[in-house]
């Protein structure tokens, strides 16, 4: 059965629910410390929280963890990476994905549900979306603003939207270049993103919009 | 400590106190520790019923879900650190309750944070306003807790003052229960976390006295700076101890430091304690035993460990990177023995610790409610006023800071009468919290039964059925007897109006000395309440053509 | 007239640092032989004041600094 | 050798510092004259090093500070 490594760096927060959307999406997951290696899993999500309590830049010390060589070589294998909001600046830390995330344009934590247009759906992780479509899932951080000099250096995979999916100001809660949510690497196996797909994977919690992320990188490994 | 008691020792002792003694006692004969002013009202609270596993008395209550599933609930003060340090004093609160939930062996899921302010005209309540609320995110988020609730009010009397109240909830299954207590000698008691400073020493003194009107330059030693970080390895190391079934008792340190928590941990069933002091990880150089002993050193847990066992718990924390080591024994004799470098620096009988006799002061009755004329201004201006009202727009503001989504349980989030929380795919537990601080001051009694009535509404409102209460007490001097008087009414109407529900109070907190500069706050009792819901039952939205109806008088 | 200010409120000594250990432990982790690192604020900004001294000093207590737990410096310079 | 070292990390100019710009306005609030403030990140530490230019410069490359978005600063003194 295809096996994913759900990575807990001192502070990770977010790695049970993870754990639990993807099994939700057909999965196995485990929770993987840190320290242990992931050489056996056919792919790792680094969850979201606040590895090294986001002191010094969120994710900048996780990022340099030994951990990474790993996940590093794992993603040159071609294997589905993706970092979920913490999980997302760890890989622009590492350099495992172009870009840095900075602190918010009102620099305070935010946690709101926001409309995200799908705009790349030739990655492990958003096939099963419609190109366009929009859907909804909850940002939580204090530093999603995306910067990166080019954007040319990047699939640019979700954006903020408003509700019909138009890119506008008002839908950006970060600042961030382009409205960016999401992006993966030219290769597509690596998707970084800043809203919790995994917050919005059941019923009860508002939106299972999310699960197609997990169901779509767990049926990719599988075939 | 009062002279009357300061000789009551002295006769117990049959000796004077060191300084070192002298210093455990007077932290443990505080208010803030002993509860002796409040103790014998408080008797007065319901606090059983078919809902409650364990009542009032230890770290936090716990209430049955269902077979497989107890709740936990706790709540806690942090009014007088929040009024000199709005940031740090906030973020140790959530702290504090989030370790007490813990040590019961249950991992937490949820935070409440009721809040009280100044007008915001004021520059300084500003101030207060907006680093209170960035405390409680901070640490809040940073531990993985969401705060899903809580309450947000103005009042004039809190000028230049503010009271923080946090509640906490956490699940455990049953088997996972771990008390506060020991019920054996020989036990190593190990020390887990940070290292032990200076800072807060004489906290809990500093609790129970007035803030003077130079409280900033004061009140320096009884300030923490938060440590999220901790707390969140604290937490997971806690919990992955816990399941091995080896932890025979645990506590947080808290108020009075290691002196509380190892003298309760072990004087609750009758047995003593060495405790070795110099082995407690220091941060500073040149620390006392003195300071060793009280300091109140934030995100801290002390074990109680069979000796084979010390080593593979061991393994635990330091997986989690966290300093322990064991400081201490419990004796089957019932005194509290501290060591220094191999010399005994301190003995005194256990009880003469945790057995503080109570205090009742005088009390003075004041009716204060009278007619007042409606005034004479039209609906229009009416509905302005009250909607611009700072009290009771919508506090967005406050709750986008906080991540209540965090755990994936959020079904009913911050902005609706009660927060939801799923337990299971088939049940929810709704959480609230309500004071009424103007109703509480013009009749206490009315005003404290208003409060648990609001509460209950509120669990109704979201379906849900109420299974239990927490109370918590925030008071100006008991040493006023009007003050003293609210505060017993205060009791009798949660008392009258629980028992009206049904429902009993499994944990509480009482926080007396809330004043600045000899301006007393209101009465304000918050009260926060769980129910069980059904989640396919919750009500959802009105929808367009709904009718609309009123209930009630 | 106008200054160039600097202004760094550091944690008064003795209190708990958890970003400075944290961060000082990440250096560590990478071989540098870095101790007691701190991690004080540092505000820099151009002034406009007939009395910089006395209201950076007041901009500390009232704002930048908390009295309780902070000592600050600063440098004031012509701009 | 031991060496005391202050490192300051500054945005790139024309990125802009949200932090900076709500506290230049908390301070134009107070009512003091205050423009561009800026708030760097600063760390003070002891470090022992045989060669500390170099340590400091690849401290900041390969931790303190991120070069897509930051410049550094920092002075070296014995200790
Ligand atoms: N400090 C706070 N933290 C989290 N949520 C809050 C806070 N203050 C208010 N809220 C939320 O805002 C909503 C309205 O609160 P409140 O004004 O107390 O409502 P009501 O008057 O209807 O009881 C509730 O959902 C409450 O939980």
């Amino acid at each position: 059965m295809v096996k994913f490594a759900v990575v807990v760096f001192p502070g990770t927060n977010c790695d049970f629910e993870t754990v639990e959307a993807i099994k939700r999406a057909g999965g196995k997951a485990e929770r993987v410390w840190y320290k242990d290696s992931i050489k056996d899993y056919d792919g790792v999500v680094i969850p979201g929280g606040f590895s090294y309590a986001d002191y010094l830049r969120a994710g900048a010390i996780a990022a340099r963890q030994r951990i990474m060589e790993e996940i590093r070589e794992l993603a040159e294998e071609g294997r589905p990476i993706l970092g979920i909001c913490n999980g997302f600046q760890i890989l622009t830390e590492a350099g495992l994905l172009p870009g840095a995330l900075r602190p918010n344009k009102i620099p305070r934590f935010l946690c709101k549900w926001v409309h995200l247009k799908v705009v790349d759906v030739r990655t492990p992780f958003t096939y099963l979306y419609e190109e366009g479509e929009v859907v909804r899932m909850p940002i939580a951080h204090a530093e999603g603003n995306y910067y990166i000099d080019d954007p040319s250096k990047v699939r640019i995979v979700f954006q903020y939207s408003d509700e019909k999916g138009s890119i506008t100001e008002e839908a950006n809660p970060n600042g961030s270049v382009l409205n960016i949510a999401g992006v993966a690497n030219m290769e597509g196996n690596i998707l970084g993103m800043m809203p919790h797909p995994e917050r919005a994977s059941h019923y009860f919690l508002g939106s299972e919009d999310g699960l197609k992320v997990f169901k779509g990188m767990v049926e990719w490994v599988r075939s | 400590m009062f002279p009357h008691e300061e000789k009551l020792i002295r006769e117990k002792l049959g000796r004077e106190p060191n300084d070192l003694e002298k210093a455990m006692l007077e932290v443990m004969w505080s208010e803030h520790v002993s509860y002796k002013s409040s103790r014998k009202w408080l008797k007065l609270l319901p606090t059983k019923n078919e809902h409650v596993i364990l009542g009032p008395g230890e770290d936090a209550g716990i209430i049955k879900f269902d077979d497989k599933t107890w709740i936990v609930i706790g709540i806690e003060s942090h009014n007088h650190p929040s009024a000199v340090e709005p940031y740090g004093g906030a973020a140790t609160g959530v702290g504090g309750i989030v370790r007490d939930i813990l040590c019961m062996g249950a991992r937490p899921i949820a935070l409440l944070d009721p809040i009280r302010f100044g007008p915001l005209e004021k520059e300084k309540n500003r101030y207060l306003f907006e680093y209170v609320v960035k405390g409680i995110a901070d640490y809040g988020n940073r531990i993985g807790v969401p705060t899903v609730g809580g309450e947000t009010e103005f009042d004039e009397s809190l000028d230049n003052y503010t009271l923080v109240n946090v509640a906490c909830i956490g699940i455990m299954r049953p088997e996972h229960l771990v008390h506060s207590y020991v019920t054996e000698p020989g036990l190593k008691l190990v020390i887990v976390g940070n290292r032990t400073g200076r800072d807060g020493i004489h906290g809990v003194t500093f609790a129970s006295e007035e803030l003077g009107e130079n409280a900033e330059e004061e009140d320096r030693s009884a300030v923490q700076i938060p440590d999220p970080f901790t707390e969140k390895l604290l937490i997971e190391a806690t919990l992955e101890a816990v399941y091995t079934g080896k932890v025979k008792a645990l506590k947080d340190l808290g108020g009075g430091g290691l002196t509380c928590a190892a003298s309760e941990m072990v004087g609750k069933r009758g047995f003593g304690a060495i405790i070795y002091a110099d082995k407690v990880p220091l941060r500073e150089p040149g620390m006392t035993p003195l300071e060793v002993m009280i300091s109140e050193s934030q995100e801290r847990m002390l074990f109680a460990i069979k000796p084979e066992d010390v080593e593979e718990l061991g393994k635990i924390f330091e997986k989690y990177e966290l300093e322990w080591s064991v400081v201490g024994e419990v004796i089957e004799e019932p005194k509290f023995i501290v060591y220094w470098k191999g010399r005994k620096v301190a003995e005194l009988p256990i009880e003469l610790l945790t057995n503080v006799p109570t205090i009742e002061w005088p009390m003075k009755e004041y009716r204060i409610e009278e007619d007042v004329e409606t005034p004479q201004i039209s609906l229009e201006e009416a509905f302005e006023k009250v909607w611009r009202s700072p009290n009771v727009i919508s506090k967005r503001w406050v709750w986008e800071q906080y991540d209540h989504e965090v755990q994936g349980r959020t079904v009913i989030k911050p902005g609706f009468d009660s927060a939801v929380l799923k337990i299971n795919e088939e049940y929810g537990l709704a959480i609230t919290a309500d004071g009424n601080p103007t109703h509480c001051y013009l009749n206490p009694y009315h005003g404290a039964m208003g409060v648990v009535v609001e509460v209950v509404r509120n669990l109704v409102s979201v379906g849900a059925k109420p299974l239990a209460l927490v109370d918590n007490l925030n008071f100006a001097s008991p040493e006023r007897p009007e003050v003293y008087w609210s505060f017993v009414e205060t009791i009798k109407g949660l008392a009258d109006a629980a028992k009206a529900f049904g429902l009993a109070y499994v944990s509480g907190n009482v926080s007396f000395y809330n004043e600045v500069v000899n301006k007393p706050v209101k009465p304000t009792p918050v009260v926060a309440g769980v129910g069980k819901v059904k989640l396919e039952k919750i009500p959802r939205g009105p929808r367009e053509g709904d009718l609309i109806g009123l209930i009630g008088e | 007239m106008r200054w160039r200010v600097r202004v760094l409120v550091r944690l008064k000594e003795g209190l708990n640092d958890p970003e400075g250990r944290v961060i000082g432990n990440a250096l560590r982790n990478l071989g540098y032989r870095v101790e007691e690192l701190r991690v004080p604020k540092c505000f820099e900004f151009i002034l406009e004041s007939d009395n910089p001294e006395k209201d950076v000093e007041e901009m500390c207590r009232r704002l930048l600094a908390n009295p309780l737990i902070h000592t600050w410096e600063y440098t004031i310079e012509e701009w």
